[in-house]
């Protein structure tokens, strides 16, 4: 499809979620509002979802709506909703908050001048247009000589992270 | 551009399906009288006026509960290619699937034993 | 170039009688967008006139029966009803996600119709991922109750929303678990090759148990009877949309019952089969496969309707706990046995030879050892709960010897 | 492919620095929380883009993002866990606030 020159529904797509993404970034960071600021992550998040779209990886995409907006999204609430007096913050930055934004401005610019540049204006395509698919991924995921120990890794940092988030969590002890 | 053509249906449908149900929303809206007045804006409260913040402090267990949910729910980042893959693969792949499936276990077992599932 | 079938071929018509292609493409692709979306939100209209005849029935009342025929109208005055309805939005509340939360609630059952394949020719989109794509959009429900509730600015609301939420996240894991079997089975998670991979056997005969679990877990995540702490009138004034009036409260309820139903769908796709009917018949008419379709996600959602009409409520903390010491616990414990269970089907050469898979014969040896597992898993299920059962009302019954009457509550 | 490799990159570098100055400039902790997740995000996004335009044969890159997918959740599920341990004890979620290991 190509409605005109250059603009094809891939790049419409793209702006779409540029827009998304970033504009939620903007909204998580500037907001008085954390509920709000809630909501404005999961935006952004799914903003990703849309990219990973693009990059012709739905499984992550599905994924990232799964995880971050079924379940992180929903234990920021929780976690917001647990702890009082988040939805009208007084102040919200750091006395430092100027020195924070000229490290950003500083840190976007060393990607730019870093990785960026290297490639920019190269407006070839993707070395092929053969992608892999989520059964190679599971494949690959319990293959020995792949990706089987970090899969038997992840297991157990999850379990990791959920004994020690209920150690520190619970009322009583 | 395969892959693109099938999910523009997805995404017309990610800007569809919200617009259907806002549909009746914005007529009723058109249609329906307002005539707002303080007390039927009030907040519900069983006829009573609502005391304090909406605020109120929340147990601790539904933050556990949500925990536990993401946890399970990562793992099936993991799970469903496998699952996806389990066809094709030798018997290794069960192996590792249960060792998998068994670590995660263990963190369920654990916060059965320290009683984080009963409901206080 | 024929152009008899709408959805597949409109574009090369539109091209054909001088369209711009992309115009073309996009406005076939955008029909049947409208044509799969509206589907389900007919049905639903029907749905809520048969469920509450149901449930009359059930009751032994007479149900809806003024409006036209046997009250067939009904649903259609009651929406003419609520649109003249004024929406009150409470003082306090964020009216902009006030707003948003009831069009996501049904924007959340909607677009799991997307990936369901209706016919053997005719499907909303054949993805790649469609099973987990399902549990993902579901998520966009919580996600709705969550937004309903703290912006109505309600303590009953929140409250109950607490309730919904910690139920419909708890109920997602068993789901996604039971979930995983026929994709195990199928080796793909486009809901397509799930369908066909049923040719030759159900998946509901060699996985009853995932079946079960799967359905329980799918009515949990309704918040239908009994899990129905969802609008527990008598506890929690109507839970998270207490707030809501008019129109907005009505798309909460359209969005439950649309969701019944589409549960009713997934368990005919995910396990009995979907649009296959007897003897290929579906291939030579394709529109009888979405009659084949609909008439076995029927008997599912009456199924849940019985099962929503005929049982009691239970109560928030045996409702966490049938969950995580029940369901979750089997749920993870079948797919293993499911798995192995599999390997073992294949390693001795009972599964069907390549090029059978679709033969009824050729399927029955791995059936059979599908069943058996899961007949031996249940009984000893079974043995397990009855055991806990005793114990428990040995305790019980302990306690209470030593307790006078009233003393404690 | 319409969309070149620089773009993607370069909406990934501007999360990345949006979510740093979240986590710099933010007082509340939860705040500072959000602000890591969308630079993870951002470390993803770059993972998948250089995995389409460059490897899309290979696997690593896909296995890369769960995994970092997996590393997101940790952090999140362990980080609230002890947002909401010190809000119990010090009814306060002010990074600034939060210095009980202060002689």
């Amino acid at each position: 499809m190509n409605f005109g020159e250059g603009l094809t529904p891939e790049a419409i797509a793209f702006g779409l979620f540029t827009l998304l993404t970033l504009g939620g970034a903007f909204g998580v960071v500037t907001t008085r509002n954390l509920v709000r600021g809630a909501i404005w992550l999961i935006v952004s998040l799914f903003g990703i979802a849309g990219f990973f779209v693009l990059l012709s990886a739905p499984f992550l995409a599905s994924v990232q709506v799964l995880v971050y907006i079924g379940a992180i999204g929903i234990l920021f609430s929780f976690a917001v909703m647990l702890t009082r007096g988040m939805t009208n913050l007084k102040e919200r930055f750091n006395s430092q908050w100027w020195l924070a934004a000229l490290a950003a401005v500083i840190a976007f610019m060393l990607l730019m001048v870093g990785v960026i540049i290297p490639v920019f204006g190269n407006t070839g395509a993707p070395v092929s247009d053969q992608v892999q698919t989520t059964v190679d991924l599971g494949v690959a995921l319990v293959s020995g000589n792949q990706y089987v120990l970090p899969f038997e890794v992840a297991s157990l940092l999850l379990t990791a992270a959920m004994i020690g988030a209920i150690v520190i969590a619970r009322e009583d002890d | 551009m395969e892959i693109l053509n099938q999910w523009a249906f997805i995404g017309i449908f990610f800007v569809l399906a919200p617009i259907l149900p806002a549909v009746p929303i914005i007529l009723a809206g058109v249609i329906s009288p307002k005539k707002p007045n303080a007390i039927k804006q009030s907040t519900y409260e069983c006829g009573v006026e609502t005391v304090g913040d909406t605020w109120v402090q929340f147990k601790m267990q539904y933050y556990l509960y949500g925990l536990i949910f993401l946890i399970f729910d990562v793992e099936m980042v993991f799970l469903f290619p496998w699952a996806l893959a389990y066809k094709q693969l030798d018997f290794a792949a069960f192996l590792a699937g249960l060792l998998f499936i068994f670590l995660l276990s263990d963190a369920l077992v654990y916060a059965w034993r320290k009683k984080v599932l009963e409901w206080v | 170039m024929q152009c008899d079938n709408i959805i597949n071929t409109l574009a090369p018509c539109l091209v054909q009688s001088g369209w711009n292609g992309d115009l073309a493409n996009f406005i076939s692709i955008f029909l049947g967008v409208v044509l799969v979306a509206t589907f389900p939100l007919l049905v639903t209209i029907g749905l809520i006139w048969f469920e509450r005849k149901f449930a009359a029935r059930i009751q032994d009342r007479m149900g809806p029966n003024r409006v036209g025929p046997f009250g067939l109208l009904q649903p259609f005055a009651d929406v003419i009803k609520l649109l003249g309805k004024e929406n009150i939005t409470p003082a306090g509340a964020d009216k902009v996600i006030y707003n948003i939360a009831p069009p996501l609630m049904v924007m959340s059952v909607l677009l799991i119709w997307a990936v369901i394949p209706l016919t053997p020719i005719h499907v909303g989109m054949d993805l790649e991922i469609g099973a987990l794509y399902f549990v993902s959009v579901a998520s966009f429900g919580t996600l709705a109750v969550i937004f309903a509730s703290w912006s109505s600015n309600n303590k009953y609301a929140l409250l109950g929303a607490f309730r919904v939420v910690a139920q419909l996240i708890s109920y997602e894991i068993p789901l996604a678990f039971a979930l995983l079997v026929p994709v195990l089975l199928a080796g793909s998670m486009s809901l397509v090759d799930i369908t066909n991979a049923q040719a030759g056997m159900w998946f509901v005969f060699m996985a009853p148990l995932s079946a079960l679990l799967f359905f329980v877990s799918s009515q949990a995540e309704t918040g239908r009877g009994p899990f129905d702490l969802l609008e527990a009138e008598s506890e929690l004034v109507a839970g998270f949309n207490i707030e809501y009036s008019g129109m907005k409260f009505a798309l909460f309820f359209a969005g439950e019952f649309m969701h019944v139903f589409t549960n009713g769908v997934l368990m005919a796709v995910l396990f009995t089969g979907g649009y296959i009917g007897i003897g290929g018949i579906e291939n030579s008419i394709p529109l009888l496969g979405l009659v084949f379709l609909l008439l076995k996600a029927f008997v599912w959602y009456l199924l849940a309707l019985l099962v929503r009409n005929a049982l009691p409520r239970v109560r928030i903390d045996q409702l966490m706990n049938f969950n995580w010491k029940f369901l979750v616990p089997v749920s993870i414990v079948n797919l293993v046995m499911m798995a192995f269970l599999f390997k073992v089907v294949q390693e001795l050469g009972l599964a069907p030879a390549p090029g059978l898979e679709n033969d009824f014969v050729a399927n029955i040896p791995q059936t059979l050892v599908l069943f058996a597992g899961n007949v031996v898993l249940g009984l000893l299920i079974l043995s397990v709960v009855r055991q806990n059962f005793r114990r428990e009302r040995l305790e019980e019954s302990a306690k209470s010897a030593i307790v006078p009457v009233g003393a404690g509550d | 492919m319409g969309v070149p490799l620089w773009m993607y990159l370069t909406v990934a570098a501007a999360l990345f620095s949006i979510g740093m100055y979240g986590v710099l400039a933010r007082r509340n902790a939860v705040a500072v929380l959000m602000g890591i997740e969308l630079m993870l995000n951002a470390v993803n996004l770059n993972l998948i883009a250089f995995w389409r335009y460059q490897t899309p044969f290979n696997m690593s890159g896909q296995a890369f993002a769960a995994f970092v997918l997996v590393v997101a959740a940790a952090e999140v599920a362990v980080g609230l866990a002890i947002i909401i341990a010190v809000y119990r004890n010090r009814q306060s979620v002010e990074v600034e606030d939060v210095d009980m290991l202060k002689g």
